[in-house]
């Protein structure tokens, strides 16, 4: 176990040493002036040169490297040439919209698609089954973006239910802003759904054809017990993979979502970091992101061990 | 044929990807307007005889714009999952034959694509290219190799296990002539029904790339990019966010739809039932 | 013994357990260790044991499917252990393998034909004209009718698509076939016609088999020889009628003694061992078997029994045998 | 039908603003929350061009000697009049008595001083220290009196004074001005929570004690259109002080709830012209380029009829302004037959590089895409991200055609430069404007300045469009926020709320 | 003497396939007496498995019918019970054991949960209690250490031991009857020895009727007292064991006797032929008018062709399906 352990953390931390010098190499290379963005078009070439020289940008790229790796491991990070204020906070304040918004996505998407799944794969080929497979096709060819404007046509526009988006933030209005994200997360939800009821139909199906099952239906359990504690439990296992894949994608979702809601979140921030030229803000987040997605793919695989024992290795 | 179009799925996914692709098609020689030709005089209009699907902030005809979105999202469709299956392939083959550590090095390759959130990385990636389809393109075919390659890989490590691969190894063909005559046939079916679907996946992602202003640029008319214009005209002109929605989801559903039928079909363990 | 056709001397094959990118493996399996035995041309050379004793590793290892970790095979007398694949090739036609599963031996993407002339083209360019005729040929052979030629492979019964795999073995004539659990797969009425055409082809073409089952009553049926194996190890090789009358191992007898006859007035006896085979990772000190043996005393457990030869014939790897009679 | 509508609002909201202004007498107190599309990337005007810097904080939070008045005219700001000498290089200030700044710094000769060296010196982080650097000497006479002696005349100096690189920072309090700005102001500042808002307060030692009329202002930051109107529809902003997306101006002013206010400003959106590629070499294709422009079509289909067509580079809202938009009439006949003169019967291909992140830019990189089809210039568009428009357009000059909104008041200086990004070479402007900034005169600078204008304007340096509207909405009861944008400033000095 | 406990009347029962409707079970009729060990025998597809699924209503469905027949356990019609009646009748008084003691627990219980599940349905123990009892059961099926084994996973155990689990779960409510479907199918000769010999001491102990399915007429003339020969979904011949193997009658049965390799019966020399029974088994998809074995039988006539066989007595308690009047061999 401990062997398991310390050969995965390391893979891990090689992979995001090798995201994090990607990603810094790839925003080394790219085009554009960080300082004159910030001075604008009619700067001169000396404020420029000052400039670049305050924000370290005429070091060699190793050294600036270092300097960024180094600051983000004794936790102090690089600040925002845009807001001139540490990307950590920044990232940390963003969080709060990206990730209630991410949460809220994931609960949808887990409670409609869980129970459908399992009704769908008991009632397999009957219409009911038809139905549900049926939208989920729906949902699978719908791009999220477009559900979202959908919505926004429907709540905001036609019935004013809803604001067409923005945010006004946790501490003016908890609740405004509790209903800014319930459209969005219902948009990445919904077709987070489609996908997740799809996975856990075939798992379900695959697993009520296994051989326990009868065995457990031979013994005389309810039908109910038999679907819930000896299937489920099986089923969930590639769910949890595929859960854990979606976090991913759900960031990706995000991005789009919180253009179309503008919500002042993660996916926005990085959007807009990029065409400013806020290179240790797209840089951390993208670092963060990604290892957001490698951490919690690693969990998932520990999560393993608590349904299915056959991965707890001595 | 028979067996594949007694596949509901396939035959639903065949008639709307072919009511795609004949809209493309036609849209090469004739569209009902000039997709982008403006007229002042017709801004905002609503569905009409004349212009079925309305026209734009431009005035331009959005059913012409519609049919010419679709030869769009066909090229970038093709093109991706050929970069993604060309790539990915051969990666999925070595990793399979060689095992152990380029099996590793290239497993943790694809882990990597697969961790960065692909429209970041799109993002990016256009950042530093610029915005156009082009490197839309390229971005999205990079997050298709892992997906071939660990299919590839897969099928051919299990092919690979299999006892005919042994017998034809018993009998002294070299490795090479196992991975053509045994390996690729075998991977064949798994790859296109993993390249329809990826197919429908590139159009979403095209659409999404392109409502974020990283894809297709202006004044040709993509899907994605007609909602992005959309959104500000959404109470003005809700048929302009309406239809080029409309049209994406079609697609996608067609060739998934397609991509499942093919599954139905292909797949070798339902030939094992016969 | 010149009449030796093929030669195993020591050979051993250890599979890594756990290890990936930056870690040594944690275990080795000790799959086959240390087996030694020669098949004389014309004889069918049986290779009897439980799953895990290695039987079928050692069969790929003749073949050259699996590099053997230590040991040698010599064919008439030449060694092919280490040569490389052109080197080989002239053996590969002399030495072919049949494989249990009768479904996925066989390409289920390729026809009949294709299948069964496909080591022809491993050895040259032959014409799409004489490869069917060498299939057809072959079919009639096995018992197929030649006009399923360009039939698929599910489009043919278990025992049928055996037989396809008989006939792609004996495309390139060899002297030598490794059958592994040819027969295992099969329903009982199939199994039959499968050994009596193995049988066939042995008395038409000469053929010699090393013949690997779990199974020891197909084996007695069709080999003169029994080797028994046991957690990678033989424990005992000797005639087949001198086996079956004779056995000196204490795991032979206990492996004869549980198989069920069909025959009411011969009842086994209450399960004369205890326990399960133990891991290949972690075999026991001393004999192998000591364990589950009721005749085991000090010795057995802290030194491995060597095979020794008891008669010209029969060898067995037992300290009870060290000086005089059997188990019985 | 569109285009009347547009101009009746046009006309009604240009008929309500005097009568709005007087009608009521301004209260104290009450706060408010004004949208601006852009966050600042800090609070220093003085280190910075960022326009978004400037709405923020000019004339809110930091003053300078002189300040621009919601006409577009030079006023007292910390200095309460200055002379000049006769030959035009010895400016007096005299400055107010009695100002503090927010931190209980004084402001006086010596405080001045410092700042206009800090913005000449070596180490100036100013983006345009050249402003300043035509500064001979600098006297302080007394605590009360600046005298700046100019190595030549300058006729743009008091413009350049009463702009944001000019304000007067305290000698203690400046280090932090990035993200704690300290100035003179009628505001001083609370917080800034990045992402969101910069908050301010009235401050109570101001030197006007009528003013400001507010006690709080919030600067919220919501660059996107629809979310703009979605919070002003929600009443959670009060102002919209520039409205991203026209169109929704339309639906706004159908509103009694609200009210849009349509003004001049001082950007300027041209299609900026390769002078040194071919074609764009040749003044006929330029020409022929202004002729295929529908101006106010352009206008219609982009700003949905909000904003100016103009003629040359000189927004109508400044002083000496010269309507040019005459000169190259909408007229595709006659750009075709220049065209062919020019050597280009078929026409030409070219690429249009647009900017990304400005949504008029690349609706009228559109526009102008399929204006200029029809007359046979066959336009790619190519979006690019701002980094590297600057990267490759404004510094490597690797373009043809590109369009962007000069938001500078006047800058038409940057067509004396043959350097910069257009790179128009002209002897006779670049005389004309030298000639322009030494006039002593009003007169002479009314005549020298239209010159320039005119100049550039026959040889149709850039494609002319439109100067960018300031569009504003707001709630009713809003009163005294600026309609024009003559210079880049949201001043709250004046705004107040009716109850 | 001898109580009826379950009797099988012409149980049919079908599938749906794409290549139409198989009937795997096609009037099959058999009956079972209290403490009585009976063996099912046939190759693989012949229906057995399907025979004992749909006793207790296992069959998947759909695809799977009971497409008519009767099932008298004791006084009740299992085919009539519905659900929850059906319910309590499995796991209490008919259990079953299956082939692969690898799939056949679930991977991701402890093994005293599934052993103890049965009892606290049945017989509403309480989860201590039940544990106890289960554990007792391990216990006596011989699995050493059972008190740790409770906790552990299916994973952690080797298959012979994994199949005493099976054999544990089975017996812990005490069932009348056992139907073990190939339950030494999967293990080793000498694993399947000691699973044998331990069925057959707890069938001794409990006095319960069992019901083995094997392919292995070896495994059946080992255990049973009586044995039922199926082909393609019938039972062809039925007789107590010994008559079967001393004195087959139907062709079928003595072609699979004759067919299995005899150990010991080497001495007449090396090219023996076993004896083989030609063709393979007609897909069950396949509509036979007359007898199913016919086109592989050397003594079909006519008659075999055109009329499906009645079941007739050759001797007392010894029924063959089958229009042969004689034995095959005093025949011919």
């Amino acid at each position: 176990m401990r062997r398991y352990l310390i050969k995965n953390i390391t893979i891990l931390i090689l992979l995001l040493f090798i995201i994090s010098l990607t990603v810094f190499a790839i925003l080394f290379v790219l085009p554009g002036d960080p300082a004159q963005i910030i001075l604008g078009i009619n700067a001169t070439p000396e404020t420029l040169a000052n400039l670049r020289a305050e924000l370290g940008l005429d070091q060699p790229f190793w050294v600036q490297y270092g300097h960024w790796i180094g600051g983000l491991l004794t936790g102090h990070g690089s600040r925002s040439i845009n807001y001139d204020m540490p990307v950590y906070d920044l990232i940390v304040s963003r969080l709060a919209v990206t990730g209630p918004l991410a949460l809220m996505a994931i609960v949808f998407a887990v409670i409609i698609s869980i129970p459908l799944g399992i009704y769908a794969a008991q009632h397999q080929n009957r219409p009911g089954d038809l139905i549900v497979m049926g939208f989920t096709q729906l949902g699978l060819a719908t791009p999220e973006f477009w559900l979202g404007i959908l919505l926004i046509l429907i709540f905001a526009v036609k019935w004013r239910l809803f604001s067409a988006g923005g945010f006004p933030g946790w501490d003016v209005s908890f609740g405004g802003s509790l209903k800014a994200l319930l459209l969005p997360a219902f948009a990445l939800g919904v077709i987070r759904a489609s996908i997740i009821t799809r996975l856990t139909r075939s798992s379900m199906l695959e697993v009520l054809r296994e051989d326990y099952i009868r065995t457990a239906r031979a013994k005389g359990l309810k039908e109910r017990t038999v679907v819930y504690v000896h299937g489920l439990k099986n089923a969930l296992i590639p769910v949890l993979t595929i859960l854990g894949l979606q976090l991913g994608q759900l960031l990706a979702g995000a991005i789009i979502i919180e253009n179309v809601y503008y919500l002042p979140g993660l996916g926005r921030l990085v959007f807009q970091a990029i065409g400013q030229r806020d290179l240790p803000v797209v840089r951390e987040i993208v670092v963060f992101m990604a290892a957001a997605v490698i951490i919690v793919n690693f969990f998932v695989d520990f999560t393993y061990a608590f349904i299915d024992p056959r991965f707890r290795k001595r | 044929m028979k067996r594949f179009f007694g596949n509901k799925n396939f035959l639903v996914g065949f008639i709307l990807s072919a009511v795609v692709l004949g809209m493309a098609l036609t849209s090469l020689v004739w569209t009902p307007y000039d997709a982008n030709s403006m007229n002042p005089r017709h801004r905002l209009e609503s569905s009409s005889f004349h212009h079925p699907l309305g026209t734009d902030q431009y005035g331009r005809d959005i059913l012409s714009r519609v049919m010419v979105g679709a030869v769009n999202s066909i090229v970038v469709g093709l093109v991706t999952v050929s970069i993604g299956m060309g790539i990915g392939v051969l990666l999925g083959l070595a990793a399979a034959y060689f095992g152990r550590f380029a099996d590793e090095a290239i497993m943790r390759f694809s882990d990597l694509l697969f961790a960065f959130p692909a429209v970041l990385s799109a993002i990016l990636i256009t950042s530093i290219l610029g915005p156009s389809v082009i490197n839309a393109m390229f971005a999205i075919g990079l997050f298709y190799i892992p997906i071939f390659s660990r299919l590839t890989r897969a099928v051919a490590t299990t092919t690979w296990k299999r006892e005919y691969v042994a017998a034809a190894r018993a009998c002294g063909r070299s490795e090479w002539a196992i991975v053509g005559r045994h390996i690729l046939p075998n991977i064949l079916s798994p790859l296109i029904i993993q390249g329809t679907i990826q197919f429908a996946v590139a159009i979403l992602a095209e659409a999404g790339l392109s409502y974020l202003g990283l894809g297709t640029q202006p004044p040709d008319p993509s899907w994605g990019r007609m909602l992005n214009e959309a959104q500000t005209f959404m109470d003005m002109a809700p048929w302009m966010a309406i239809f080029p929605g409309l049209a994406i989801a079609w697609a996608v559903l067609g060739f998934n739809l397609l991509g499942d039928g093919l599954r139905d079909t292909l797949d070798p363990k339902m030939v094992r039932v016969r | 013994m010149s009449s030796d056709l093929i030669i195993a001397r020591d050979l051993a094959r250890y599979f890594p357990l756990g290890g990936g990118l930056f870690t040594k493996p944690t275990a080795w399996v000790k799959a086959v260790d240390g087996v030694s035995f020669s098949v004389r041309k014309g004889e069918s050379f049986g290779v009897v044991g439980e799953s895990g004793c290695g039987k079928t590793t050692l069969g790929q290892m003749i073949v050259r499917l699996l590099e053997p970790t230590a040991g040698q095979v010599l064919f008439k007398g030449d060694d092919i252990t280490h040569l490389n694949r052109r080197e080989l090739s002239p053996f590969r036609q002399k030495i072919q393998i049949i494989f249990q599963d009768p479904y996925s031996s066989l390409d289920p993407r390729m026809t009949v034909t294709s299948i069964i002339t496909e080591p022809l083209l491993a050895h040259g360019k032959p014409t799409k004209a004489h490869r069917r005729q060498v299939a057809a040929d072959l079919m009639k052979k096995v018992g197929l009718r030649p006009d399923d030629q360009k039939k698929f492979p599910h489009e043919f019964s278990g025992g049928q698509r055996q037989r396809i795999g008989i006939a792609r073995a004996l495309c390139v004539r060899p002297e030598l076939i490794v059958a592994d659990e040819p027969v295992s797969a099969l329903d009982v009425s199939i199994q039959a016609q499968v050994i009596n055409l193995l049988g066939d082809l042995r008395d038409e073409f000469g053929l010699s088999y090393i013949f690997i089952s779990h199974d020891i009553s197909v084996v007695e049926h069709i080999c003169d020889r029994i080797a028994v194996m046991y957690l990678g190890g033989i424990v005992e090789v000797a005639p087949t009628e001198l086996f079956i009358s004779d056995q000196r191992h204490p795991y032979s007898a206990t492996l004869l003694a549980a198989v069920p006859r069909p025959d009411p007035n011969h009842r086994i006896q209450p399960a004369a061992m205890e326990g399960d085979v133990p891991s290949p990772i972690d075999p026991p000190p001393g004999c192998p078997f000591h364990p589950r043996c009721e005749h085991a005393f000090d010795r057995c457990r802290n030194e491995k029994p060597k095979l020794i030869n008891v008669t010209d014939e029969h060898a067995v790897a037992c300290f009870l045998n060290d000086g005089q009679g059997g188990v019985k | 039908m569109m285009k009347k509508t547009i101009g009746l609002i046009l006309a009604l909201a240009l008929m309500a603003i005097p009568v709005a202004a007087g009608a009521d007498t301004p209260v104290r107190g009450g706060s408010m929350i004004v949208c601006q599309p852009a966050e600042p990337p800090g609070l220093d005007p003085t280190s910075n061009t960022a326009a978004a810097i400037d709405r923020v904080v000019y004339s809110n939070i930091y003053e300078g000697l002189v300040k621009v008045n919601r006409k577009g005219e030079f006023t007292p700001g910390l200095a309460t009049g200055w002379d000049l000498s006769a030959d035009g290089k010895v400016y007096t200030f005299h400055l107010r008595k009695g100002v503090k700044f927010h931190n209980g710094e004084v402001f006086n000769a010596e405080v001045a001083k410092w700042n206009l060296e800090r913005a000449m010196g070596e180490k100036t982080v100013n983006a345009h220290p050249e402003f300043f650097r035509g500064i001979a000497k600098i006297e302080t006479p007394d605590a009360d009196t600046l005298v700046l002696t100019l190595k030549d005349v300058d006729a743009l100096f008091i413009a350049h004074m009463a702009e944001g690189d000019a304000v007067m920072l305290p000698m203690k309090g400046y280090a932090d001005a990035k993200s704690n700005p300290i100035g003179t102001g009628p505001f001083k500042f609370v917080k800034w929570v990045r992402g969101d808002s910069v908050t301010m307060a009235r401050f109570d030692g101001y030197w006007n004690p009528e003013r400001p009329y507010l006690d709080k202002v919030v600067f919220k930051f919501i660059g996107d259109a629809s979310a703009q109107l979605a919070a002003l529809k929600a009443g959670d902003i009060d102002v919209i002080s520039s409205i991203a997306a026209p169109e929704s101006a339309m639906t706004l002013s159908k509103d009694n709830r609200f009210k849009v206010t349509f003004g001049t400003s001082t950007s300027e959106v041209i299609m900026s012209t390769n002078n040194k590629v071919k074609p764009f070499d040749n003044k006929k294709v330029r020409q022929a380029m202004a002729y295929a422009i529908d101006r106010q079509t352009v206008v219609d289909l982009v700003m949905f009829g909000y904003g100016t067509p103009i003629g040359s580079h000189w927004s109508p809202g400044t002083p000496y302004y010269k309507d040019l938009t005459g000169k190259f009439p909408y007229n595709p006949e006659k750009a075709k037959a220049l065209l062919k003169e020019a050597g280009y019967p078929d026409g030409f291909s070219a690429t249009i590089k647009l900017p990304a992140i400005y949504s008029y830019s690349k609706r009228a990189g559109e526009v102008i895409a399929d204006m200029l089809g029809k007359v046979g210039i066959k336009l790619k568009v190519e979006i690019v991200e701002w980094g590297q428009w600057i990267d490759r357009i404004f510094k490597k000059k690797e373009f043809e055609l590109t369009m962007i909104g000069h938001a500078e008041p006047w800058d038409i200086g940057i067509y004396a430069n043959p350097n910069y990004y257009f790179q128009y070479d002209s002897k006779e402007f670049q005389d004309t404007y030298a000639k322009a900034l030494k006039a002593a005169t009003e007169a002479q600078k009314a005549a020298l300045f239209g010159k320039c204008q005119e100049i550039i304007a026959d040889d149709a340096v850039n494609g002319y469009l439109f100067s960018a509207p300031a569009l504003r909405a707001m709630k009713a009861n809003v009163m005294g926020f600026w309609k024009n944008a003559p210079t880049i400033a949201l001043d709250m000095t004046e705004v107040w709320r009716k109850k | 003497m001898s109580r009826r406990l379950l009797e099988i009347e012409n149980l049919c029962v079908e599938f749906d396939t794409p290549e139409g409707i198989a009937r795997a079970v096609d009037g099959v009729t058999f009956h079972i007496d209290v403490g009585e060990t009976v063996g099912l025998v046939g190759e693989s597809g012949c229906g057995k498995s399907v025979t004992s699924l749909s006793m207790l209503g296992l069959i998947p469905s759909p695809p799977g019918r009971v497409a008519g027949g009767r099932i008298r356990f004791e006084d009740r019609d299992l085919l009539e019970l519905d659900k929850e009646q059906l319910r309590q009748i499995r796991g209490r008084e008919v259990s079953m054991i299956f082939q692969e003691p690898m799939t056949s627990l679930n991977p991701v219980l402890t093994i005293g949960r599934q052993v103890a599940e049965p009892l606290m349905i049945h017989r509403q123990l309480s989860k201590a209690d039940a544990w106890d009892e289960a554990c007792r059961w391990l216990e006596f099926v011989k699995i050493p250490a059972a008190e740790k084994r409770l906790n552990d996973y299916p994973h952690q155990l080797s298959g012979g031991m994994r199949q005493r689990v099976m054999i544990a779960m089975a017996m812990v409510c005490r069932p009348k009857l056992l139907i073990a479907d190939e339950p030494t199918t999967a293990l080793d000769v000498t694993i399947q020895a000691q699973i044998l010999s331990l069925m057959s001491g707890l069938k001794k102990e409990f006095d319960m009727s069992v019901l083995l399915i094997t392919h292995d007429l070896g495994v059946i003339a080992q255990v049973a007292r009586r044995v039922m020969v199926m082909y393609a979904g019938q039972i062809v011949e039925q007789a107590l064991v010994t008559d079967l193997f001393n004195d087959p009658f139907h062709p079928y049965t003595r072609g699979l006797l004759e067919s299995i390799p005899k150990i010991g019966s080497r001495g007449q020399g090396r090219n023996v032929r076993l004896a083989e029974i030609p063709g393979t088994v007609p897909p069950l998809t396949e509509t036979i008018t007359g007898c199913k074995f016919a086109r592989r039988c050397r003594h079909a006539f006519d008659r075999c062709r055109e009329e499906r066989p009645a079941v007739s007595s050759v001797s007392e308690g010894h029924e063959v399906r089958c229009w042969l009047k004689q034995h095959p061999e005093k025949r011919s």
